[in-house]
């Protein structure tokens, strides 16, 4: 307990490096000001914006795809092709598009320098950098929509040879701009993701150690060191496939004799790609998870205001986790084909990743017990999360389970565990992050009644869409089914679940509409949030001005003296007492604020 | 309050949705009743969790709930708690592990003496092809294939000319025989699967994969491809039709052999007719 | 080589050139190995021992990885165990390939 | 090997020392400056990409039942009527290796503020490097005109040409970036921007010698990198 004990400080070492970036670049002009900036939080706006963006356009294929699915045959301008072009869009949208770029690029650019009390990223101008490669691979990805055939429709894993085949959608086009695309983001993304990387490790402030960084950092560095090596398999995939299909090399492509012609490949491994894809692909889920389990940490945390339970466990899983990522990648390949044996190996180091994951639930719901818990917005998204989470990772279990995965894999049960643990779980903590720092971001609060409404309806509703989905699993229904049609063992009752699922997707959409209206007018007509609303310890709550400013903070750095869950402190004159509050105040100072980081004083 | 009534009933409401859905397994048609098994024992081991810490949730909600004043316990780890929660966790994976290991084990183990034959699969149909009187499948190669010879085979491989080949979704198997099917695919990734088979492998072009069952139940079930496979994977259906035996050997001895196409496409050529002497005791 | 800490890394030139020479020797080396036609584990043995030597010595003196504290030397070390796993499945994996094709196809053109 | 630095704490050794440094404030890299960091991180990513690609090839190769074509015969090179297998390749490792040198005594004299002697070097070290690049496209035309293509070739595999134009073209891009870079700083350091601290163009940061090392370690990697090809693609 040494390291988290606050009351008793340890002394705050001199200074190694004198505040390295104290004489920050100042932008000059409006363009360099606004558009062409270097400042992470401006940067981090332009991320999440363009991620929740092209997020809507993914909630609106998923609305299409639904009303396939709920209703075959109604809506005749949706082709099979158009289908599958639909879900691969949307797949990797929402996977990769919104969710990678707003956790780091988003969360990441605002977050780290002010957690950590740093001034900016270390390298500003590669961080800007970053988001515009960023923005030209979206665009890239929207273009592939207006080429010829369409974007491609090989299913978001890309796998050859169909990706590259004729007899998929998209695979004249499309599917070359998508590998473009990809490798355009994997090259922003690594200019960004040297930045977090570095900053974390060598640009904090005094007495911010490793292990008083709240989980936030911790989630978004991981993630971030896992992004980087990563990243390497898909772009290196992303290489050899777009030579198989401009160059005809023969990576990934056997003999093939394709609607009775022989093409002219020979003797290359479909099995590599799908190897490449998922060492990159799982390490990619727990990129999407992490930073929401860092996230979701101090949301529960400062809403029951109460510390953390065994923070250092949690710091330990966060790391376990993600170095177990690397060796779990076939799990997705069970039924692939590949070397019998490996099924053994996967399935066990599969199931050791569980062990870290339930800790980290337990200690989530710990944190809980003898709170003092307000129902917040932000509260109320980290439970819904708590629950969709356990949900979505029980299934996994099941799947990860290599016998019990043969006959569940590529049904609707896979769709419904990779939902509710990565379509809800982590979205529901975006949701719960943004009601949470809005008003650090604007100095404005989101409307809290709006805020109940979307989040009721899209709690409770994506609950009910998925839970059932699990059940079509059980059935045997398929995945990636344009239609199911005439079958001997899908019960008539089926169908009419898929109506339902998407009846109630359509209504959980127009509640994000709701919340898209609340996002836009709450920056004019939310309440005026002041400095510290929630009363929180961490740094970003401390800077001299809401919102702050370049620079982060005052004439000097905070100094840290204690961990980030210093809530209910018992000698302290009230129930937080923020990292940079000076040992010998915690008994009497008042206030939202530690008072001497008030800038100009 | 409401919150913590609303996850209260999230929970409880799972639970008797899980018994009460009509939904759940297409009743099985095939030795492999221990992966159903195995998962149970994982909706059991890992339903209690669910529960448990979805009840405590709502509890700490109820009973935490915030009142002006109070304040939280500060108390930020506890070693032996943790220890604890660790280990019975490991022990519930391991429940649900050692089952699951020792049903792969089963799967990949193919018993010796299994009878083979082979699922060709193809953008978007279904082809098969069983050994002749020899027991053994001839070679084939993908750069063979053309209108005259769709499975590609060898045709100097004496193997392959007694074998039995089916141009034709519809798939018949003997009752309570033990088959291996070994995958293949000319084009792109495909999938086998049969519901109520409960087994399933992909189909890799420039490979051969393989699973095993044994049919215990007479009836005509759909053979689904579960590999999205291009534009028509929606599309790709046979079906299998599990029969007495006596109805197999029907049905089997009006299908035509290899070289009888390869006869039928050049009645002048010559064709050596080679049929094992001693048929192996795991041909059809 | 410690006292030379003052500014950043800089360490006596004979260093340097010794350790340029041992990397000009181990590359005659191992192009040796393919000029007398070793073949077998012998030369696959010999290939990976002199690669090993030359990939040590460049990182540990010429990126001055043997001067860096351990916490950047793990830091940068430790996770390329995944790509050696990685590599060591893949082995497996392209064996399983070649088998089953050599089990059940032949090689010969139309 | 503890060193003072004023105002610091003693530092211990060993792991003792990585437990030290990870749980220290500030920086975990002591001493480190940022884009010495940054550059050993990203060199860690590449180490990834260059790792995919070799075992990519591994596998491959490992997995097609056609021959693969003989690899040194390939690359013989008729020196006065006899051929000399890899010759060409060999030059070009050990090319390759003198720049490497010459790079390292460009960090040095960098670090000693000798302004002349650090451009002398890098400049070295690019002309260096250009020659590699200048032999690479060498080989790729002679390989071309022996008919390999990316998508075949007469010897045997297919995967064998498009393995080496894929993994020798993206080494090769890499030392094509260095050499670049090598000049643009060698102007930096010409011009004494290093010395008195002059604002980069676009990046507005002051300019540090720390830049050369930096850029050395980049160049080892590539250095680096042509072990691991020399050994498994041209050797094996
Ligand atoms: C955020 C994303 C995310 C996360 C966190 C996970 C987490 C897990 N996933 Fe999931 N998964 C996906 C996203 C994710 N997955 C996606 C996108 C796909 C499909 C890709 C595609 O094919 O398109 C997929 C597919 C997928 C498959 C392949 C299925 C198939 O295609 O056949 C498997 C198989 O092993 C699997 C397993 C697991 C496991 C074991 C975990 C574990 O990490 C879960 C751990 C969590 C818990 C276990 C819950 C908490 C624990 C407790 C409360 C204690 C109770 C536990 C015990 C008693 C042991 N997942
Ligand atoms: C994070 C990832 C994510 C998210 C959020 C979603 C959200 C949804 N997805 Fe999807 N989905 C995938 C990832 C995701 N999905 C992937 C990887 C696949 C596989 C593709 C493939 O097979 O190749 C898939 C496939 C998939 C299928 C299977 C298609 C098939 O196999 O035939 C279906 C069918 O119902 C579906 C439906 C939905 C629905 C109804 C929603 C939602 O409507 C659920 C409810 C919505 C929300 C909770 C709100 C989400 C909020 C945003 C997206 C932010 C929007 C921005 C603003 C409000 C500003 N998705
Ligand atoms: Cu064949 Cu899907
Ligand atoms: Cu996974």
């Amino acid at each position: 307990m040494a390291i988290v004990d606050s009351p008793v400080v340890q002394d705050i070492p001199a200074a190694e490096v004198p505040d390295p970036n104290e004489d920050l670049y100042h932008a000059k002009s409006w363009v360099t000001k606004y558009l062409f900036c270097q400042d992470a939080k401006v940067i981090a706006i332009q991320y999440s914006c363009t991620a929740l963006g092209i997020g809507l356009l993914g909630l609106v294929l998923s609305w299409v795809m639904r009303l396939q699915l709920g209703f075959p045959e109604v809506f005749s301008f949706i082709e099979p092709a158009h289908y599958y072009q639909f879900i691969t869009m949307h797949g990797m949208i929402m996977v990769i598009y919104l969710l990678t770029a707003l956790f780091l690029g988003g969360f990441g650019n605002y977050l780290i320098p002010l957690m950590l009390g740093a001034r900016d990223m270390v390298f500003p101008y590669v961080n800007m950098l970053s988001y515009w490669v960023y923005l030209l691979a979206v665009l890239v990805l929207i273009a592939s929509f207006f080429v010829p055939g369409g974007p491609t429709g090989a299913g978001w894993t890309l796998y050859p040879p169909q990706a590259i085949l004729s007899g998929t959608p998209g695979s004249d086009g499309g599917i070359i701009l998508m590998l473009v695309s990809l490798s355009l983001f994997i090259v922003g993304f690594t200019m960004g993701g040297l930045n977090y990387v570095v900053t974390v490790l060598q640009a904090r402030t005094r007495g911010m150690t490793l292990m008083r960084m709240p989980l936030t950092i911790w989630g978004i560095f991981t993630a971030t060191v896992h992004a980087l090596l990563a990243f390497p398999a898909l772009f290196v995939g992303a290489i050899m496939m777009t030579l198989d299909r401009l160059l005809e090399t023969s990576f990934f492509m056997p003999v093939i004799s394709e609607m009775g012609e022989i093409l002219s490949y020979e003797g290359g491994s479909p099995l590599l790609f799908q190897h490449l894809f998922w060492f990159f692909g799982h390490p990619e889920v727990y990129i999407v998870a992490l930073p929401a389990f860092g996230i979701v940490s101090d949301l529960l945390s400062v809403h029951a205001r109460r510390h953390v339970f065994g923070y250092r466990m949690m710091v330990w899983a966060i790391v376990i986790i993600g170095a177990l990522s690397f060796i779990v990648w076939a799990h997705h390949m069970y039924v692939s084909g590949m070397n019998p044996w490996f099924g053994f190996f996967f399935a066990t180091t599969t199931l050791i990743i569980a062990v870290p994951t339930a800790l980290k639930v337990y200690n989530w719901t710990l944190t809980l017990w003898r709170a003092n818990i307000r129902l917040t917005l932000p509260m109320l998204f980290g439970l819904a999360f708590i629950i969709t989470f356990v949900n979505g990772g029980i299934t996994g279990l099941f799947l990860g389970n290599v016998a019990i995965d043969v006959p569940l894999s590529d049904t609707l049960f896979v769709v419904a565990h990779f939902h509710m643990v990565m379509g809800i779980a982590p979205i529901l903590v975006v949701f719960g992050a943004i009601y949470h720092w809005y008003p650090l971001m604007t100095g404005r609060m989101l409307d809290e009644g709006l805020g109940k409404f979307h989040f009721w309806v899209t709690f409770l509703g994506s609950y009910i869409i998925y839970l059932p989905m699990h059940y079509l699993g059980f059935i045997g229904v398929p995945r990636r089914y344009f239609e199911m049609g005439e079958t001997t063992f899908i019960p008539e009752s089926a169908q009419d679940l898929n109506a339902f699922m998407t009846i109630v997707t359509l209504i959980v959409g127009f509640a994000q509409l709701v919340f898209l209206y609340n996002l836009i007018t709450s920056r004019k007509n939310g309440v005026e949030a002041g400095p510290n609303p929630w009363k929180a310890t961490s740094l970003e709550w401390q800077t001299a001005k809401t919102p702050p400013e370049h620079g982060n903070f005052g004439k000097t750095l905070p100094v840290v003296y204690r961990w980030a869950y210093a809530y209910g402190l018992p000698n302290a004159a009230q129930d937080f007492v923020p990292q940079n509050l000076p040992p010998e105040l915690v008994a009497t100072h008042v206030g939202n604020q530690v008072p001497d980081t008030d800038g100009e004083s | 309050m409401i919150v913590a009534y609303a996850i209260l009933l999230v929970g409880i409401g799972t639970v008797v949705f899980h018994f009460v859905s009509p939904w759940w397994w297409t009743p099985i048609a095939s030795n492999w009743g221990f992966i159903d098994d195995v998962i149970i024992i994982t909706f059991w081991v890992t339903g209690v969790v669910f529960v448990a810490v979805v009840l405590f949730m709502a509890y700490c909600v109820y009973r935490f709930r915030y009142k002006e004043g109070q304040r939280a316990e500060y108390n930020p780890e506890s070693k032996k708690l943790e220890i604890w929660l660790s280990v019975l966790t490991s022990v519930g994976v391991a429940i649900m592990l050692a089952p699951g290991l020792w049903a792969w084990d089963e799967f990949v183990t193919v018993p010796e003496g299994t009878a083979e034959f082979e699922v060709l699969g193809q953008q978007w149909s279904w082809m098969y092809r069983f050994p002749g009187k020899d027991g053994k499948l001839g070679k084939s190669s993908t750069k063979l294939i053309d209108d005259d010879n769709p499975f590609g085979l060898d045709p100097k491989d004496p193997n392959g000319q007694d074998d039995v080949l089916i141009e034709d979704s519809e798939l018949h198997l003997p009752l309570n025989k033990p088959v291996k099917v070994l995958l293949r695919s000319v084009d792109v990734l495909h999938d086998f699967y049969v519901p109520e088979l409960r087994a399933k492998m992909d189909m890799v072009p420039g490979a051969v994969t393989y699973l095993w069952f044994e049919p215990i139940r007479v009836g005509t079930f759909d053979i689904l491809c579960f590999e999205l496979c291009g534009t028509g994977h929606y599309d790709m259906r046979g079906s299998l039709v599990i029969e007495e035996a006596d109805a197999f050997n029907e049905w089997f001895e009006a299908q035509s052999t290899f070289a009888e196409t390869l006869a039928r496409i050049s009645p002048e050529g010559e064709i050596e007719h080679k049929i094992a002497a001693n048929a192996a005791e795991n041909s059809f | 080589m410690t006292e030379a800490h003052v500014e950043g890394q800089q360490h006596p030139l004979g260093v340097y050139i010794k350790v340029w020479a041992w990397l000009f020797v181990l590359s005659a080396f191992s192009y040796m190995v393919d000029y007398y036609d070793v073949q077998g584990y012998l030369r696959w043995t010999l290939i990976l021992i002199f690669m090993i030597l030359k990939a040590g010595l460049i990182i540990a003196i010429f990126m001055h990885m043997a001067w860096e504290r351990l916490a950047l030397v793990y830091a940068v070390g430790v996770p390329v165990l995944a790509v050696l796993v990685f590599t060591f499945l893949m082995t497996h994996e392209a064996d399983y390939t070649f088998d089953t094709r050599g089990t059940f196809f032949v090689e010969s053109a139309p | 090997m503890s060193e003072s630095t004023p105002g610091a704490i003693m530092r211990p050794d060993g792991v003792e020392g990585v437990i030290a440094d990870w749980s220290s404030d500030q920086r975990a890299f002591k001493k480190v400056p940022w884009g010495k960091a940054m550059m050993w991180i990203f060199l860690l990513s590449d180490t990834f990409i260059f790792g995919c690609f070799l075992l990519s090839y591994m596998t491959v190769r490992m997995s097609t039942t056609v021959p693969w074509p003989p690899v040194s015969d390939i690359f013989a090179l008729s020196l006065g009527g006899e051929p000399i297998p890899l010759i060409l390749i060999a030059i070009m490792t050990f090319v390759l290796i003198t720049s490497s040198g010459t790079m390292v005594l460009a960090v040095n004299y960098g670090y000693r503020r000798d302004r002349a002697k650090t451009v002398l070097y890098l400049i070295i070290t690019a002309i260096f490097g250009a020659t590699f690049v200048g032999m690479q496209a060498f080989e790729w035309t002679k390989l071309i005109m022996d008919g390999v293509r990316p998508w075949g070739n007469p010897f045997g595999a297919a995967q064998f040409g498009s393995s080496f134009f894929m993994i020798t073209g993206f080494h090769g891009f890499h030392v094509s970036v260095g050499v670049l870079f090598l000049i643009l700083i060698a102007r930096k350091v010409w011009k004494g921007e290093f010395d008195n601290e002059t604002r980069g163009f676009f990046t507005s940061q002051k300019g540090r010698y720390e830049i050369v090392e930096t850029l050395g370690l980049y160049w080892h990697f590539v250095d680096l990198v042509w072990v691991f090809i020399f050994a498994f693609f041209y050797l094996w």
